[in-house]
């Protein structure tokens, strides 16, 4: 299939129906907005079914029903529509169901604004609703890479039957670039859940739920959920470098959109003869904590750049325990230039 | 030879509930169940389970089962039955998860022409976390929340829920029965027999709310406590259809025809 | 004649089965079953018509009915 | 090869458009694209802006606080990003709406009365495609047939809206190459 121009929101829509799926319950929010709108005109063409709910939360809870259906499932939202959305996302993780959802970040706290922002890393990684659970973050950086990704985290969250999130940003969702999806999956084809809730014809009923007022019965699932996550760690960490080289004057730490900003900085200092190497997560979690820090053992300093006042910064300094990390940021909304990068680049090697 | 005329239905499971002696919950359950073993629809049925007493249903009923967030078992159901239309779907909430935290769910569920059922169980207090006021408290009524009464001046006058989902434009099945007075349970079962085959056809959203008891709450036995459902619930919640798929659309409706 | 049955172990002794039956042939025991509960006895089974509302307001399915000929219909169920 | 461009007017003047074309043009033929617009309270009223890099290389950042060239097809869009433009870079002003100018020595500045062009092919509405086609007369980023063929594929089946776009993109681009302007 050749490449086509497509926005970032729009090629998610797109590449969830190449995964093979064919329901979407969302709930209109900018800047992800298009998601909804793509789908609610492409669906009808390969029997998709979108509804628009009242709410985020309830969104979130139709996307909860429709997993424990067995179908794959989508939903898209921005950052307020995610805090509604916490409370399935918890659901889910603990009854154990597979569901992709999308967050396209803009600026916070609170209403905040509709300009991109990366403030809700912690959120994703750390925060994502109530009790003891993890979910899969999954971070692009091109419109390619969210259709790649989208066709991804429906197959990992079947295979780890837990909720997995993309999270982008404005710029990720609102750019258009040339993508190239992947075959078209049959939803028919699908591996059966033989745990869904299909009706109990000749089987004895299957019961779908997050209580366990035992607490030996509630520990066992989360022993349970600990496993399946250490298991997460060891075989789905994934992410890129850039100009990686053996005696770095500096090592740069970023993801989506910000590594982008950092790689054209990186290149610029490059003509000057300053060697920058930059590493980027794909997985927010299970964050690359062994490969961030092999990079920092190469590099004189480290710096963390993010659209927020610092939150990835965390995961840097676990990954290189003892080192100084920096930090450049911006928040509101404003995405830095190359140039203000590049100078901030220069200043911390230059100190 | 003794023919068997009542014993317990096979869509309900051959365990003892966790209900308080003569709650209601254990009838309503029974008449779904039976409801369903009639029309055929066991092996085919999902329920959503709520949170408040009914938390535990899933438990009772010999069917597909999940388990919803509180209130929004309607948005829950929305998403199984979408996505797999041949089930039949039901929910089963009660006072505080239907008419309070889950009212945004509710009405757009009905008002979205939802082919699921709703149980809708309202016995005046929150029973599970141990006798609150709920949205559906009468009057004056104690509760440990309203100490001294419900004060309609600070907390408004009772949710009547037939009363305002009966006003969506969208056809639906809406009837209040009661399994508090022996002879309206089959009449209750009635209500329940037509909403479920209305889902089968494939025809409306049905609700069928339960006026119910809640005796340890309440503080009376389960006698009184169903005497008081009739003395003191039934004026302001009246049983019948509210509102039938037959009804016609309200005068005014220009709808737009389609191409067909 | 019309039979009826209660699983005492089933009873939580609520007494609403008492006060529906038209015969009032149902007493509570004077002693409890293994959950703690009273539960409720058939005094005088040869007074049953089989109209089963004992049993249609037990919440806890503790009543069975069985009919050998004639019953009495006081509600189509 | 890099170009970046922002793309500026009001709303409604088909801003956004031309990018859009002018990227996937260029895809077409091969290059990188990026494609990125203002989104926001921007959009309802007030300007609208897009910027497009065109490479042949994988494109990093998709934010240009410093394009090699601008399109201005209004007057507060020239004020704002016409001093953000790259030293010895392009600007391709509106003349028809805009009477001033930079007042930079250091770009190329070419004028284009890109409404009255438009209104003498029969639409005002087709300026902003008379100055897509300077544009590319310009800059030869990707060849004028891509750009018709991706205007096509944009307003299938109104043939009308073709035909004068096609007429827009073609006058454009000769006023294109006569500015014989090298950048």
């Amino acid at each position: 299939m050749a490449r086509v121009l497509m926005k970032g929101n729009e090629a998610i829509g797109e590449a969830a129906i190449r995964a093979g799926c064919r329901f979407f319950f969302g709930y209109p929010i900018t800047p992800q907005s298009e998601v909804p709108e793509y789908l609610a005109k492409r669906f009808p063409e390969v029997d998709g079914h979108f509804i628009q709910a009242e709410s985020e939360v309830a969104a979130s809870n139709m996307i909860y029903g429709a997993a424990c259906s067995g179908t794959r499932v989508l939903t898209t939202s921005s950052s307020p529509g995610i805090s509604l959305m916490s409370e399935a996302i918890s659901y889910c993780a603990g009854t154990e169901v597979p569901v992709v959802f999308v967050n396209i970040v803009r600026a916070g706290p609170g209403l905040g604004g509709i300009l991109p922002s990366q403030g809700d890393y912690w959120q994703a990684t750390r925060g994502m609703g109530h009790g003891d659970f993890r979910i899969l973050v999954l971070a692009p950086n091109c419109v390619q890479e969210a259709a790649d990704l989208i066709m991804l985290a429906f197959d990992l969250a079947d295979k780890y039957t837990n909720p997995v999130m993309i999270l982008g940003d404005g710029i990720i969702g609102q750019m258009m670039e040339p993508v190239e999806f992947g075959e078209m999956v049959d939803p028919e084809t699908l591996p059966e859940k033989p745990w869904a809730l299909t009706g109990a014809k000749g089987r004895e009923p299957n019961i779908l739920t997050s209580l366990f007022l035992d607490p030996n019965v509630l520990e066992a699932l989360n022993q349970r959920l600990l496993a399946k996550y250490r298991q997460m760690e060891a075989v789905e960490k994934r992410w890129e470098t850039y100009n990686i080289s053996d005696n770095m004057d500096l090592a740069v730490y970023a993801w989506g959109t910000m590594s982008r900003i950092g790689k054209t900085a990186i290149d610029e200092l490059k003509e000057r003869g300053i060697e920058i190497g930059l590493f980027r997560p794909i997985t927010l979690y299970p964050y690359p904590y062994e490969a961030a820090g092999e990079v920092a053992s190469k590099a004189k300093k480290l710096i963390s750049i993010e659209l927020s006042t610092g939150q990835m910064i965390d995961d840097v300094r676990l990954a290189a325990p003892g080192r100084e990390v920096n930090f450049f940021g911006r928040q509101g909304g404003i995405v830095p230039t190359p140039e203000d990068v590049r100078d901030e680049f220069l200043k911390l090697i230059e100190s | 030879m003794i023919e068997t005329i009542f014993s317990r239905p096979e869509s309900l499971r051959e365990v003892s509930t966790h209900y308080c002696p003569g709650c209601t919950h254990g009838i309503t359950h029974r008449l779904i169940a039976e409801v369903l073993d009639e029309l055929g629809l066991r092996e085919r049925t999902v329920g959503v389970a709520p949170v408040g007493c009914a938390v535990l249903a899933y438990n009772y009923f010999n069917c597909d089962f999940a388990e919803a967030a509180h209130g929004r078992a309607p948005a829950m159901a929305t998403g199984i039955k979408r996505c797999r239309p041949n089930l039949i779907v039901f929910t089963y909430q009660g006072d505080g998860d239907l008419a309070s935290i889950g009212t945004a769910e509710i009405f757009h569920a009905a008002n979205r022409g939802e082919k699921f059922t709703v149980i809708f169980v309202n016995n005046a207090i929150y029973g599970m976390t141990g006798g609150q006021m709920a949205p559906t408290t009468m009057p004056n009524q104690k509760a440990t929340t309203c100490p001294f009464g419900r004060d309609v001046e600070t907390a408004g006058y009772p949710v009547r829920v037939c009363e305002v989902l009966s006003k969506i434009t969208t056809p639906s099945y809406i009837a209040r029965v009661t399994a508090a007075v022996p002879k309206e349970i089959p009449r209750a079962k009635d209500a329940l027999r037509k909403a479920f085959q209305y889902q089968a056809e494939n025809r409306c959203f049905s609700l069928v709310e339960f006026v119910s008891t809640c005796p340890t709450n309440w503080g009376m036995n389960p006698l009184k406590a169903c005497e008081w459902a009739v003395s003191d619930m039934m004026p302001y919640y009246p049983l019948g259809e509210f509102k039938t798929p037959d009804d016609p659309l309200p005068a005014g409706l220009n709808l737009i025809e389609g191409d067909e | 004649m019309p039979m009826i049955k209660v699983h005492k172990e089933t009873c939580k002794g609520c007494e609403l089965c008492i006060h529906a039956c038209p015969q009032e042939i149902l007493v509570m025991s004077k002693v409890l079953n293994k959950k703690g509960y009273f539960y409720a006895m058939v005094e005088d089974p040869g007074r049953c018509i089989g109209c089963a509302m004992c049993a249609l307001t037990c919440p806890d399915v503790a009543i069975e009915v069985g009919v050998q000929g004639t019953r009495y219909v006081l509600y189509e169920y | 090869m890099l170009t970046e461009v922002v793309m500026a007017g009001f709303g409604g003047q088909g801003l956004m458009l031309i990018g859009k074309l002018l990227a996937e043009a260029s895809m077409d033929e091969g290059k990188e694209v990026c494609w990125l617009p203002s989104y926001g309270p921007e959009m309802r009223g007030g300007t609208a802006n897009c910027t497009v890099v065109v490479s042949d290389n994988p494109v990093a950042s998709p934010v240009i606080n410093k394009p090699r060239t601008l399109v201005a097809m209004n007057r507060p869009s020239l004020e704002k990003f016409g001093p953000k433009v790259r030293s010895g870079g392009l600007v391709l002003i509106n003349s028809s709406l805009i009477d001033v100018n930079t007042g930079r020595d250091d770009v190329t500045e070419v004028l284009i009365a890109a409404n009255e062009e438009a209104q003498k092919i029969g639409n005002d509405k087709a300026a902003n495609m008379v100055i897509l086609g300077a544009y590319i007369g310009i800059m030869e980023v990707c060849t004028l047939d891509s750009v018709i063929k991706w205007m096509e594929h944009q307003f299938e089946g109104k043939q009308k809206i073709i035909d004068l776009n096609r007429k827009a993109l073609e006058r454009g681009f000769e006023l294109g190459k006569a500015a014989e302007v090298k950048v």
